[in-house]
């Protein structure tokens, strides 16, 4: 199988949905001419041509805005958000509009819409440009929410979300795009909704997405060469829909939970996972969850420091440690 | 606190005779009396409807359209089949303007599972896709860039149509609203964003709310405007044709301002008693009252004789009985209604493709 | 001691801090001529005169950022959200402006300022008017979050929000403005950051905030009287800070928890109680922590439905006897 | 593709002597040499900063201001005691224009405890309220609002002072700024938006992102506006001095487009090598350079001298270096630091009212 960047996966994903689909249109700041911001769309433009590959001004809500109206006469807009930090200014458009259009239609609409872009911290861009809103966006019903974590992951539930026929919010991440993977060429996709056992184990349960994913491998490898824990490692690549089946397989297995994500303690994803579990396989758990976020702060620039505000492997670690004492 | 700045209430438009404008011109009796006969029937609806609110048979708000009616009948009654038309929750007169039927309408009101919406979106929320009505909006100014939006659509597809945004005159100080102007005039997408202004934005007139003139902001962005009188049907329709046709003709984006005037308050929970007098509103009914001004015109053309205007009356009068019975008779939504409607894929489980929980407890 | 509506009491506690702060100055839309849309500023222009109490363009973004900047410079603006569901639009000014400048700089800037006005369903006003931020508010750190259930807390809260150094988000409910109760003339302040034991009980602990308050204290008298079940009902009074310690405290006299909240349920504030009450009192549990939330849904506009989409004494009176099953 | 449309490019302006100007005429020469030191230490101090970035000793984004120099410095050389500054991420040129010592500055790029924002911030969030200097803000036309409330407090306290608030020309594109126009033109709030207009934003040029003229977007909120070159600092001042005067005498915000030009990418991870030439650059460098022109003028007028000029450029580079030996000295904040400094109270712990956890795990 190929090996190819995280960055090369979403592109080509784009890029077959762009050839499969007419209606399918990639829109957002610097998308075009510039070749993307993360040059994520490198090269659209001059395959596809400025209809298909649209520039926009940096106006949020605008463009947001533009393509949900769009979405709704049938075109597909694949909106990029240069960051997911500036949904702040679409804040409106995209939990106002893109959610709740097909509700008070009384099911009359559908918003074929995605929107995709990084949402990461770790890249020393401070707090404005360092949110993680998987948990805003996912609280919002009507509303799909994915965060892939391998390049073959990216490729597959891009194009399920372009096939989508809801809205779907699609949360990449700076700090993946370079990293390498095995990714099947052509028609490659994956079912949103599927979690991932990305590391078979007995001991313990990591449940996690994103980048988290990957300091969570590199804590298991830890866990198994040190301490002899057996650790199982589920990457749940979607939020909403919720692939919660999987998860009470796994507690079923080892009845120890910890939770690791990279977002802002309060309310998070990782809080609603708790309550559902303790919820569902109370019987199951020989201890309590345990959760491991960000460093409840705003995203500090210090680079160092921003890696201890950050699940990192050592911090994975020693939670893990911590869930099993 | 008057209404609007004096230089407003000067710009000179009574000289021109609209009916002679070609658009107009080529009217039918049957066509004018059709502009009429909407125009009643919105009024006659919403006034029910405003007995039903009384009558605690409808929740949350109820925004009444009564005096503006000759905006919205005069703008969507030049539609084609690729025109589009968003609004905000001011949205009754459209709603019947671009030929939604009143039962499913009043229906929407009561909450009422055979309502346009099913019941879930209330007065705000009225959609009719079927015939390019794409809501009624409650967050003011949020409508603009789904206009633009239909707009860029019906572009990208090569379609020769035309969106019309409506907003009011307080939605021209949402940020999104001056997004989408940008976006239309850089892209040239075929939009006419129409500003209907009533001269307030609930208790706070014009002069409180915005600085400048609003249709000229259009010109910051490299856009025609226009500005004329929402009492008169012919003159909406006149100055209407022209922007539409530009749009359709050459793509470009347009912002016209109608003025017009409310009777009621902003709701019908507004008091209306802090922020303008009652003579201010009874001058407009007797001197601007869009309905009375057309019905005399097309009493003067001929066109209507006051017999068929009283039968049109009563028969809109009885239409708008007929939408409260049938609403009363209709049934709520069940609790288990409340969870449909939220994803196309799950009210499509045949076509599902996802997997896993779409909702949670 | 004095009988008063919600809406009089904070009114009261406007009038009181302008009174007492010449730096303190009420804006939003129609707070001064129109008396507020809910009548809670009435009569304060009229006492306090335009400079103290301002009328607002319908530009949430553009008067909170304002208000944001003025309160760098010393000013404490109390600022009306006609509803807190506007908060869609001017989401970047409160959550990266006055949630991140004080960090941002390092500790050199703080902003007094609140942000006040409703955040509740159950008027039938559908999904964009009925959205309930308290969870997506308290995620972000740096902020405060006050949700007041009775007119004596709405009063002492207020007063407390507006002398707080700190931006301060207070979450009223326009079915709770009409409702009576007594509070202390003048000077009566309740801190941020302390709950409230709204009925002691020893069989079941109900968390809850907000309007459900009042919901589960009618469902807790008919547990009483029908089920002989004694239930404690703890009003968390402040979102964040959070008087974890009582919510322990309770816990660890009924162990049996239910959490009952306004909100929809991913990733709430329920979510976020859930996971620490297991995290942190996992011993103290003896069954499941059950939790009562908005059905998941857009807010549907049909006024009999919408009952049953939220909390109400009947839905709560079934959690709980489900929670202690 | 040219930087802007070209009815911009024939703005006449070289005509007028912007010297003779009373602001600039009543200069001392040691006030005009420190105008030129600011910005001839600003570049310094950048060009070193970028060396620091090559060496991988910043993190983040660093956009460099090189080349817009008599923008900052002529604006902020008017300040007085009740005049504040607020601007975007481009932020070093403010920073240093408004008195900030290049210490604390370069160990904020270098993420040090000894920053000007204790290294939280980075090269975006430079921030100095003791200089009335409110940030440094990383989200596109976020700051503009407060930059309107800062206006806001001084009129509210009865100071005689003015705000500029800053964007580059992209930012005029975000809803906030205009809601901002309208507020700061309907309340009199002493107000100057400053829109630097460098060509680009980002990859974008002007005519691909805006609609119309930039400043003139103004005129729809019925503000004063204005046009001025951004690479003569006499011209900025000029102009500047007009509006600020404005503002402080009448309360009146004004709208002012500056001409300027970034020779670097739009931020150092830019390639520059999609949206613009190299030789529109070198044109640029060689025939607009603001520190060049003033610093010819400042010969020809007699003020500076060959060997001056070599000496404040030397002592500028080592300021620069001693900046950057003072940052690598600092040390970084500890993870105990990333929960300082978000809430006040935390923070003040004497002085706390709340009880309670802030903070969560
Ligand atoms: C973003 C937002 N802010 C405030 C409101 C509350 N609100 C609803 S209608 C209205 C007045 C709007 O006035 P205008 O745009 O003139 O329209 P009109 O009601 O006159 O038709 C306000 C303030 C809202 N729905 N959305
Ligand atoms: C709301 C928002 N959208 C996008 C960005 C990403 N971004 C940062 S700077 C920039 C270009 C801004 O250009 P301009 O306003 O002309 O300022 P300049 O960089 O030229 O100084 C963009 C798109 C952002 N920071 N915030
Ligand atoms: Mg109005
Ligand atoms: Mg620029």
């Amino acid at each position: 199988m190929p090996v190819i960047t995280y960055r090369e996966a979403v592109r080509h994903a784009l890029a077959e949905e762009l050839e499969r689909d007419p209606n399918v249109v990639v829109m957002g700041e610097e998308v075009a001419q510039f070749n993307g911001a993360y040059k994520v769309t490198e090269g659209l433009l001059a395959r596809f041509g400025p209809q298909r590959i649209v520039d926009t001004p940096i106006s949020e809500a605008g463009f947001i805005g533009v393509g949900i109206g769009a979405s709704m006469l049938g075109i597909r807009p694949v909106m990029e958000l240069m960051f997911w930090s500036f949904y702040s200014v679409a804040f409106d458009q995209i939990l106002n509009n893109a959610a709740n259009v097909r509700y008070m239609s009384g099911g009359q609409i559908h918003c074929p819409i995605v929107i995709r872009g990084p949402a990461n911290g770790g890249t020393n861009v401070g707090a404005t440009h360092s949110h993680t809103p998987e948990n805003v966006l996912a609280n919002h019903p009507g509303v799909k929410v994915v965060v892939p974590s391998s390049p073959a992951d990216a490729k597959g539930l891009l194009k399920s979300a372009i096939r989508d026929n809801d809205p779907v919010f699609f949360l990449e991440n700076t700090m993946l795009y370079g990293e390498k993977g095995e990714v099947p060429a052509g028609e490659h996709v994956v079912p949103l909704g599927l979690a991932d056992v990305k590391r078979a184990g007995t001991d313990l349960t990591i449940v996690t997405y994103g980048r988290s994913v990957l300091h969570s491998l590199a804590a298991a490898e830890v866990l198994e060469r040190e301490h002899k824990i057996s650790t199982e490692v589920l990457d749940l690549r979607t939020i909403r829909p919720l692939d919660f089946d999987s998860v009470l397989k796994s507690v079923a297995k080892t009845h120890r939970v910890l939770i690791v994500e990279e977002q802002k303690p309060f309310a998070s994803v990782g809080s609603q996972l708790a309550y559902m579990i303790q919820r569902e396989a109370f019987d199951e758990l020989d201890g309590p969850i345990h959760r491991l976020a960000t460093v409840d702060a705003p995203a500090i620039y210090s680079p160092p420091v921003e890696v201890e505000q950050l699940p990192n492997p050592r911090r994975v670690l020693q939670a893990a440690l911590e869930t099993l004492a | 606190m008057s209404k609007k700045p004096t230089a407003k209430e000067t710009t000179p438009t009574a000289a021109t005779d609209h009916a002679q404008a070609p658009v107009n011109a080529r009217l039918t009796p049957e066509e004018r009396i059709e502009l009429f006969r909407k125009m009643v029937r919105i009024r006659r609806f919403e006034e029910r409807s405003l007995r039903a609110y009384q009558a605690k048979k409808i929740g949350g708000f109820l925004h009444l359209y009564i005096g503006q009616e000759a905006v919205a009948v005069g703008c969507c009654s030049l539609m084609g089949p690729h025109d589009h038309v968003i609004t905000a929750y001011r949205d009754h007169g459209h709603a019947i303007a671009v030929g939604m039927e009143t039962k499913p309408l009043m229906a929407e009101l009561y909450g009422k599972a055979t309502g346009c919406s099913k019941g879930k979106g209330g007065s705000m929320h009225y959609f009719d896709p079927s015939r390019n009505f794409w809501g009624g909006h409650g967050i003011v100014g949020g409508q603009i860039p789904l206009g633009a939006g239909l707009a860029y659509a019906l572009k990208y597809k090569g379609l020769k149509g035309a969106a019309m945004a409506f907003m009011g005159d307080g939605a021209v100080n949402q940020g999104a609203v001056h997004e989408a102007y940008n976006l239309a005039s850089l892209w040239n997408l075929p939009v006419v964003f129409v500003i209907e202004n009533n001269g307030y934005s609930m208790g706070t007139s014009q002069a409180r709310s915005s600085a400048g003139e609003l249709a000229q902001r259009a010109a910051g962005y490299d856009m025609q405007w226009g500005q004329c009188s929402g009492h008169d049907v012919y003159e909406v329709r006149a100055m209407m044709d022209k922007f539409l046709t530009l749009a359709r003709e050459t793509g470009k984006p347009s912002t016209v301002e109608i003025d017009t005037y409310r009777y009621r308050g902003h709701s019908v929970a507004d008091p209306d008693n802090t922020y303008r007098s009652k003579q201010e509103i009874e001058e407009y009914r007797r001197t601007r009252d869009p309905i009375q001004l057309f019905q005399d015109k097309l009493l003067a053309e001929g066109a209507l004789t006051p017999a068929l205007a009283e039968q049109i009356d009563t028969e809109a009068r009885a239409e708008a009985d007929v939408a409260a019975d049938f609403s009363e008779a209709s049934p709520f939504p069940t609790p288990a209604d409340i969870q449909t409607d939220v994803y196309w894929e799950a009210d499509n489980p045949a076509d599902r493709r996802s997997q896993g929980r779409l909702f949670f407890t």
